[in-house]
């Protein structure tokens, strides 16, 4: 009885084990694949990505993660931003966007979230659309301010009936951009070690890996 | 003999109350309150309040005719009385196309679906309304404007949503309240809301009518009221920067509606008087949670759906004081 | 404040349009059928045959069992047949039916109009007298009253009730009894408190009744230990439960007999029946019945022989009307609708009351829109739209649990319910299947 | 307030039946009569925790130590057939009492989703150990109050006349979707 | 790679493995006696657990179905009719041979045989009715047409006759269940033996009056008169309380007793038309 | 057994969704839109088939004590197999049934076909069972999933049919997933009614 069940078993975890091994490499592909495919959504046609550089925003738990591109020329063009926020409807939302040298987004595709179907669902669509400029945030440049909706004085318009989840993407994109300013300044200031030291009280652990 | 007589178990003789008389009695004391908001908001208001009820009875009369093959009952009045709750439940200048989708579901799905009359567990103008809502939050949360000095036709939000939207933006309660309507005017209904909540006075009125005329008794409404006005209360005294004050509460949104005109709705409601003061604490310890913490600005909606809900086990364990019991007998 | 009972009831139009008009003897008839179940428990046993002759006041149906009693001749005559008839329950019965020759009484009965006041005889003796006499409730129930009068061991007495409430809309028979034979129905009273060995007993008449009031209050002042006890107007307080309540404020435990809080309640036609039994051997051979309603052209309160048939009743008032829709035997509350005047008047035959077209036919049903209006008016504290539903369905260990039982079929929940629900009809089948599997339990 | 998010957000929020769709079979299955339901509430509640406990410490003292993680379904789901029915066995033996009340319905746990689900959720959502028990237990109250008053409607509509067609399971999933509507009004309070 | 594979041959082996051993000690040491036939149904059942029948979980339903030693409302979805037979095949609770048998409805109390004396307006059940009086009619032994006899039937056997007033048996649906004679207050419904083509020749009446006094009732009443039972040569009829009644276990359906009942009481139905009509034009059309 | 007969009954006389009510969660759960629907249909018969195939090859290598945690590994194997195919090489979908794809180890109908038939029959009958039920089970998502996708943001297959604005959001939603389901069941009985 127990010979027969442990037969079972160990034939099971044995082809579980060789599937495994099968799809291991595809999974990691597709990964990676999704990670390429958002980044190459969000950047401008780039030759090649920099090194991954975490920062730790003060408010947040995880780190914000940012992949410059560089044109054919080695010049640094753009940065891809893997943000997120807390305060969607439904908690948290994980974006990529991507924001060129001079400040200005030059797109963005939301990775995670789990607002609501029909509402808070329609970030991606209402943010990019080219038709309606009071709407759409591509194109538009980071400056001193951030962005706000016009229901707070702002001036991107929220998505109908979810103002919460607009308020959310659009304190990710101020997250993302806060951060990338920081690194720029780490960068300007320390050359090439990618140290950052926090003076605008915004972050105080940022670290470089492969 | 030539005649036949007539046999029939006991008793013999009968109160001269019959349903149609309930039903008409409770529409009776909406008038004011429907007339009110004819006035304030104008033509779109009748149209909103004669598509809602002309859809309600209309679902019903095809429902039983074609599907259910009995005797229509539409005269009774109850899905006449549906279809102007209804109504009263949403933003006039609604899309008729809306209207007429929320009429379909309350009669269609949240009475007829059940056996019609009486069979329903939840009150189906409010199964109308909550489906409307979760459908369409755009078109229903969309206030005309009634100031009319203003030309534009943009919208306005009501007292609570802007008393919601201004604390989550940050401001303190005083600082908005100096925005809002007083509170004359909240009770006289010059300020923007559905059809059914813009004067709690005049509900107010068809409340003391429908209470003398034995058609409700005062354990629900009050006591939703008063449950409100505790819970409201205690908050307010806790940090009246953040809460408004009780009688805000008491007077805006849909309270007055919900707590004269739909939480009283017999059919959906406890049997027993000591049941429906359970059942009108739990609805108003659910509006205020959902007014101040959920993210709808008015709660009395869900509250009433929740607490219908909770009717069957209400009925289940709380009965009348039976003859006999050992109780104080 | 008035006394009454607490939970729920009703108050019906009264329409005690009777009320002044005084008992008239109606004459003997020419034939008389006498059922012989006219009572609650085993139907008595014939002894006596066709052509065989009897005499008014001769038993020819014997008691069956100790919940059962005698059944008398009321007239003198001959048997013509021992048949099936129905009677007023719409099925038939067995049941005797004499031709009536004269009107000789059987040897001992005093059918001289004194007043007797005083006996020597025992209580044993009382309620063998009475059960002799064939006394059943007058009250509606038909119980036989020697067994309510031997109180099961172990418990007492302490208190008589006599129920003068006459809660029934139209029925004026008790009332006209306490106004008519008030020293005989005291004199009654006293017997049955001897019977009972008790020292006190209180009448309780509703305030609608004032006269009678009145007039008992000033003969109580002769009898010892009886009072009046006025009563406010509401239906239905003539229950037993329910003027136990009002009067004493004990509460009957569900599924227990009055006696369990020391009361028993008798009805003021049974006390003159027990004082006649006892003090003039009289059997139960006649009663006082109410003829009554709105197009009857002379409604009246007739003094008739058991067994009298319901259409010479009818006659005596005037004649059915045109616009009859339905006979009653009883009062609109609890009364039952005939099919057909050819019935006789048994000892429970109350009332005859005559609907017309107007309010004689029921109402469309509608569906229960769960006012809890039923819920409000029972006196019994159930829930009638429950119970209804629950027999509907034949959900019947729920139905038991709901208290079914307890219902006393007062019909104030079907006479409030605004949809017309037939809630009554519901709960009495309700209450016969579920008695059925309680009895089948044990 | 961490817990009391946790709390509210599983029990009223995003109830698991009427919000996140599990164990809906014992949701429509026992919910005839409200005695069941809650004997029901209790034995989903026991298991519940037990079972998030067990698959929690399987997930990081062996899947996760051994980076085999891809076997959290295998592994969760053997887990919780043996646990259930070890307590099943026990209880049938220790207290028959209880058994009555809670353990005839173990086994139709053993295929009830929400058992499985929150289990995963605990370690999707990376709770701790504590925060994984006080959500199993949110959960499971969530469960039951659903069920509960879902079983009260249910003994409320199966009296009534309810069209022929609707009868049964259709009206039964109709008032589980007006509940789920009700629900909604929740939405946003954590 | 190799190592995660090691891995997961062990862990999975040995969970499986280590549940079996714990679960076998504890059984045996915590072992209660149950009805073995308990064990039984629940093999034979799918063991998916799904509550579907209305019992928490398969093994309830086992227990439920040994306790209760009948199968009365009790289905698996899963397992459907191949599983519940089986299980009736456990608890030896198969239907037996029993003869196969058919409703008849002893009455035939139309509109136009039996004149109206009262009018009816209680609640419309027979069983309400019933407890109120006899009926609309003379006859207290009569059908009283409110129809609990087609709500109680379950096989779509049974609907009313709106001309007649009566239940309509339709044949090849009544499987014999017995629901009908069980509903009516008034006991008229008879289960008879099926015979071929459904023939049969029954006395369509309950009426127990005297003669005089049933037939000014009901036109078609028995009026006991006993000519059908002198006629019947096989002893199938006998006369109780002025009523006749066949016994169909007896009648070879001669239809001699048909022809001779003066009050054509006496039904034959599903038979090919007689040679020579005799005066049967009353005769409600057979189903 | 009939082959054919075998095949269709999942379509409506014993559909595991419609008729008989089995596999609920993933049923609402997973029907938001009808591509999904059709995904966790698809993901499940191939479950079910292979299950019903290994069961009805081993059964009599089995004995009786242990055949239900047997039965419940070789499903669970067959799940996580899914899983992981999924994953690598269709990862969106993967990604939008989420916990579902998971949780059909313990879907009442993967358990209950393999007891109640593969552990009792044939392999050829086994698996065409698996297939007709796990297609039912699959066309009942479809169904299901189309018709709230219709209703809810006026598409079927992502193909618009009237514009999104006009749809009911509440479909999307959990309520409308089980008003949907509830009159789809009333209709399937009304038809499998007519067809008896
Ligand atoms: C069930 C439900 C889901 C909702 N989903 C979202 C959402 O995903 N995103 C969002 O911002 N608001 C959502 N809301 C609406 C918000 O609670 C709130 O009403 C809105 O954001 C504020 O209104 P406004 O955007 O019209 O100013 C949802 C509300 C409910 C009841
Ligand atoms: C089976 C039975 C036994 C009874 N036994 C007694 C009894 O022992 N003592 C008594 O006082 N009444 C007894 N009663 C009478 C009832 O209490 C009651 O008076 C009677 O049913 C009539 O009441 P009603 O007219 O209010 O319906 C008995 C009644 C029944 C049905
Ligand atoms: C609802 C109801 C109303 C009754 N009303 C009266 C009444 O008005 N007068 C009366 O004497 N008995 C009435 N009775 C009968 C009493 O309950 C009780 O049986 C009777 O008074 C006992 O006396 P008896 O046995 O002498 O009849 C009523 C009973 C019921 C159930
Ligand atoms: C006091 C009272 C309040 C009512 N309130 C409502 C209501 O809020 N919504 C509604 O649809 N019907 C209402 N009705 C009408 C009726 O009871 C309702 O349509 C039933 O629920 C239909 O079965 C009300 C009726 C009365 C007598
Ligand atoms: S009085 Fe009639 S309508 Fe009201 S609850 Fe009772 S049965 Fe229903
Ligand atoms: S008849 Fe019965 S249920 Fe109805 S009110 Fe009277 S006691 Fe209550
Ligand atoms: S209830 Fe049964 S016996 Fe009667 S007709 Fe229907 S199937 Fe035949
Ligand atoms: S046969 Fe019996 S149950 Fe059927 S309608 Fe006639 S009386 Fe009623
Ligand atoms: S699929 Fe059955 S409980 Fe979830």
């Amino acid at each position: 009885m127990l010979l027969s069940l442990f037969g079972v078993t160990l034939i099971a975890s044995a082809a579980l084990g060789v599937v495994y091994g099968v799809t291991k490499e595809p999974i990691a592909r597709a990964e990676a694949n999704k990670q390429e495919l958002a980044l190459a959504s969000v950047l401008p046609k780039y030759e090649k990505l920099g090194k991954v550089i975490k920062v730790l925003p003060v408010d947040g738990k995880d780190s914000i993660e940012i992949y410059p591109a560089y044109s054919a020329d080695g010049e640094e063009i753009a940065s891809a931003v893997k943000t997120y926020t807390y305060s969607g409807f439904s908690g948290f939302i994980e974006i990529m966007v991507g924001i060129d040298t001079e400040g200005e987004i030059t797109g963005f595709q939301v990775l995670k979230h789990a607002e609501t179907p029909g509402l808070g669902s329609k970030m991606n669509e209402w943010f990019s659309n080219a038709e309606k400029p009071s709407q759409n945030v591509i194109g538009r440049a980071f400056g001193d301010e951030e962005f706000t909706v016009y229901k707070d004085g702002g001036n991107v318009d929220a998505i109908t009936a979810a103002t919460i989840t607009s308020r959310a993407f659009l304190d990710a994109l101020n997250r993302a951009y806060r951060c990338l300013d920081k690194a720029w300044e780490a960068d300007a200031q320390s050359g090439a070690t990618n140290q950052i030291d926090d003076n605008q009280r915004e972050d105080d652990a940022a670290s470089s890996e492969q | 003999m030539d005649k036949l007589l007539t046999i029939t178990p006991s008793p013999h003789i009968k109160q001269g109350d019959s349903v149609n008389k309930i039903m008409y009695s409770v529409i009776f004391a909406l008038i004011p309150a429907l007339a009110w908001s004819f006035f304030i908001f104008g033509l779109p208001a009748v149209l909103i309040t004669l598509t809602s009820v002309l859809s309600c009875v209309l679902v019903e009369w095809l429902i039983q005719k074609f599907i259910m093959k009995v005797e229509p009952t539409v005269k009774d009045g109850s899905a006449i009385l549906t279809g102007i709750l209804l109504a009263m439940n949403v933003p006039a200048g609604l899309p008729l196309w809306i209207m007429i989708l929320g009429a379909v579901v309350a009669v269609g799905v949240g009475k007829m679906s059940f056996g019609g009359l009486g069979q329903n567990p939840f009150n189906p103008a409010l199964v109308g309304r909550v489906f409307m809502l979760i459908s369409f939050p755009v078109q229903m949360t969309t206030w005309p404007n009634i100031t009319r000095q203003v030309v534009d036709a943009t919208s306005e939000a009501t007292p609570l949503a802007l008393v919601k939207e201004g604390v989550k933006g940050g401001a303190s309660v005083p600082e908005i309240m100096q925005t809002l309507p007083g509170y004359d005017e909240l009770l006289l209904g010059n300020f923007s809301g559905s059809l059914g909540e813009i004067s709690a006075a005049l509900l107010l009125i068809g409340m003391v009518y429908m209470l003398i005329r034995k058609v409700i008794t005062w354990h629900i409404p009050l006591t939703i009221m008063a449950t409100v006005f505790v819970f409201t209360g205690i908050l307010y005294l806790v940090d009246p920067l953040q809460y408004a004050d009780p009688v805000f509460h008491l007077l805006s949104g849909g309270l007055m509606l919900g707590a004269i005109y739909m939480a009283t709705d017999m059919v959906t409601s406890p049997m027993s008087k000591r049941g429906q003061i359970i059942y009108a604490i739990g609805i108003g310890l659910i509006t205020v949670s959902i007014r101040l913490w959920g993210a709808y600005p008015e709660g009395i909606s869900f509250a009433i759906l929740i607490m219908n809900a909770f009717t069957p086990l209400i009925n289940n364990y709380v009965k009348p004081k039976r003859f006999g019991e050992k109780k104080n007998g | 404040m008035l006394k009454t009972f607490k939970i729920g009831g009703v108050h019906p139009a009264e329409n005690k349009i009777t009320a002044t008009k005084a008992v008239v003897k109606l004459p003997i008839p020419k034939t008389v059928t006498i059922p012989v179940t006219q009572h609650i428990g085993a139907p008595s046993k014939v002894i006596v045959k066709r052509g065989d002759v009897v005499k008014t006041g001769q038993i020819i149906a014997q008691s069956s069992g100790f919940v059962s009693t005698n059944i008398h001749s009321s007239v003198s005559g001959k048997v013509l047949k021992i048949d099936t008839v129905y009677d007023s329950s719409g099925y038939k019965k067995e049941s005797v039916v004499i031709n009536t020759e004269q009107d000789e009484w059987d040897e001992g009965v005093d059918t001289s109009p004194d007043l007797i006041k005083h006996t020597d005889l025992d209580a044993k003796t009382i309620t063998n007298k009475i059960l002799d006499a064939g006394i059943v409730g007058l009250g509606g129930a038909t119980f036989p009253t020697h067994v309510k009068l031997s109180p099961p061991p172990g418990m007492k007495a302490e208190v008589l009730l006599i129920n003068g409430v006459e809660c029934e809309p139209y029925l004026t028979a008790d009332h006209r009894l306490m106004l008519e034979r008030g020293d005989e129905l005291m004199v009654g009273i006293m017997l049955l408190m001897k019977a009972l060995g008790v020292n006190r007993a209180v009448i309780g008449i509703e305030r609608n009744k004032p006269d009678a009031i009145e007039h008992l209050t000033t003969l109580t002042k002769n009898y010892e230990g009886i009072e009046i006890c006025p009563l406010k107007v509401k239906y239905p307080q003539g229950g037993e439960k329910q003027l136990i309540k009002a009067i004493t404020g004990r509460e009957v435990p569900s599924g227990a007999l009055p006696i369990a809080v020391g009361a028993v309640v008798n009805n003021v036609g049974t006390a003159l029946a027990v004082y006649e039994a006892v003090m003039k051997n009289k059997p139960l051979i006649e009663r006082i019945v109410t003829v009554t309603g709105k197009s009857l052209s002379k409604p009246s309160n007739f003094l008739v022989r058991i067994g009298t048939p319901v259409k010479d009743l009818i006659e005596a008032a005037g004649g059915l009307p045109d616009d009859t829709a339905k006979v009653i035997s009883g009062g609109p509350m609890m009364g039952k609708a005939v099919a057909t005047i050819d019935i006789p008047v048994t000892k429970g035959t109350s009332g005859i009351l005559i609907l017309n077209e107007n309010e004689g036919h029921r109402k469309p049903v509608l569906n229960c829109i769960r006012c809890g209006r039923c819920v409000e008016v029972c006196p019994m504290g159930l829930e009638p739209y429950f119970l209804m539903t629950l027999s509907e369905k034949k959900v019947w260990d729920k139905a038991e649990k709901e208290q079914i039982m307890d219902c006393i079929e007062c019909g104030s929940c079907s006479f409030t319910c605004p949809a017309n629900r037939p809630l009554l009809d519901y709960i009495r089948y309700g209450k016969l299947t579920v008695g059925g599997i309680i009895r089948s339990r044990k | 307030m961490e817990y009391i998010i946790i709390i509210i957000s599983a029990i009223l929020v995003n109830n698991i039946v009427l919000n996140q769709f599990l164990g809906v079979c014992p949701f429509l299955g026992v919910s005839k009569k409200i005695e069941t339901a809650v004997g029901m509430t209790g034995a989903v509640t026991f298991v519940m925790v037990l079972a998030t406990i067990v698959t929690f410490l399987i997930q990081h003292y062996i899947l996760i130590p051994l980076e085999i993680t891809y076997l959290q379904t295998i592994s969760f789901i053997l887990v919780i057939a043996a646990l259930v029915q070890l307590v099943e066995i026990i209880l049938k033996k220790v207290s028959p009492s209880l058994y009555q009340a809670l353990g005839v319905f173990l086994p139709l746990i053993t295929t009830n989703c929400a058992i499985l689900g929150v289990a995963i959720l605990v370690i999707q959502k990376e709770f701790n150990l504590m925060e994984g028990v006080v959500y199993a237990i949110s959960n499971a109250i969530g469960f039951g109050l659903a069920l509960i008053i879902f079983a009260g409607l249910r003994e409320h509509t199966d009296l009534q006349n309810v069209p022929k067609g609707l009868k049964g399971v259709p009206i039964a999933l109709i008032t589980a979707g007006i509940l789920a509507m009700a629900f909604m009004g929740f939405s946003g309070i954590v | 790679m190799s190592a995660s594979l090691i891995y997961t041959i062990i862990t999975i082996s040995s969970l499986g493995v280590a549940a079996a051993i714990i679960l076998y000690f504890t059984a045996r040491k915590f072992y209660v006696y149950e009805d073995p036939r308990i064990d039984e149904v629940e093999e034979a059942l799918p063991a998916a657990n799904c509550g579907g029948c209305g019992y928490a979980g398969c093994r309830a339903f086992a227990e439920a179905i040994v306790k209760d030693n009948s199968l009365d409302d009790k289905f698996c979805p899963v397992g459907g009719n191949d599983v519940m037979k089986t299980v009736a095949e456990i608890m030896g609770l198969e239907a037996g041979d029993q003869k196969a048998r058919i409703a008849v409805l002893r009455c035939n109390g139309t509109c136009e045989f039996r004149p109206k004396t009262n009018h009816y307006e209680g609640a419309t059940t027979c069983a309400i009715a019933a407890m109120n009086y006899g009926g609309e009619t003379g006859c207290q032994y009569g059908c009283l047409g409110f129809g609990d006899c087609v709500d109680a039937c379950d096989f779509d056997a049974l609907h009313m006759d709106p001309e007649t007033g009566l239940p309509v048996v339709t044949d090849e649906n009544c499987v014999g269940c017995g629901a009908c004679v069980e509903a009516c207050p008034k006991d008229l419904f008879e289960l008879r033996k099926k015979m071929p083509k459904y023939r049969r020749v029954y006395v369509a009446c309950r009426n127990e009056d005297k003669g005089g006094v049933a037939k000014k009732s009901c036109e078609v009443a028995c009026i006991g008169c006993g000519k059908c039972e002198q006629e019947c040569k096989y002893d199938a009829i006998t006369i109780t309380n002025n009523l006749a009644f066949i016994d169909s276990d007896k009648c070879v359906l001669c239809r001699k007793c048909v022809s001779v009942c003066p009050t054509n009481a006496i039904i034959e139905e599903n038979f090919p038309p007689r040679k020579i009509k005799v005066e049967k034009e009353a005769q409600p059309a057979e189903s | 057994m009939n082959q054919w007969k075998n095949f269709t009954k999942g379509f409506l006389k014993e559909n595991p969704v419609f008729v008989l009510l089995l596999g609920m969660c993933p049923t609402l759960g997973t029907t938001g839109t009808a591509i999904n629907g059709l995904g966790m249909g698809l993901a499940t018969t191939f479950v079910l088939i292979m299950s019903n195939l290994v069961v009805s090859l081993i059964k009599n290598l089995i004995p009786d004590k242990v055949r239900i945690p047997a039965f419940i590994v070789v499903i669970a194997t067959f799940v996580t197999i899914v899983e992981m195919v999924m994953q690598a090489y269709i990862p969106s979908l993967y990604e939008s049934l989420g916990l579902f794809i998971p949780l059909i180890v313990v879907n009442c109908i993967v358990l209950g076909r393999a007891e109640a038939f593969a552990s009792k029959n044939k392999v050829l009958s086994s698996v065409i069972d698996g297939a007709g039920i796990g297609l039912g089970f699959a066309f009942a998502l479809t169904i299901l999933g189309s018709v709230r996708e219709l209703l809810g943001s006026g598409k079927i297959f992502n193909f618009t049919v009237y514009p999104e604005n006009y749809g009911m959001l509440v479909f999307i939603l959990a309520p409308g997933a089980f008003i949907a389901l509830g009159y789809i069941i009333a209709l399937i009985n009304r038809l499998n009614k007519k067809n008896a």
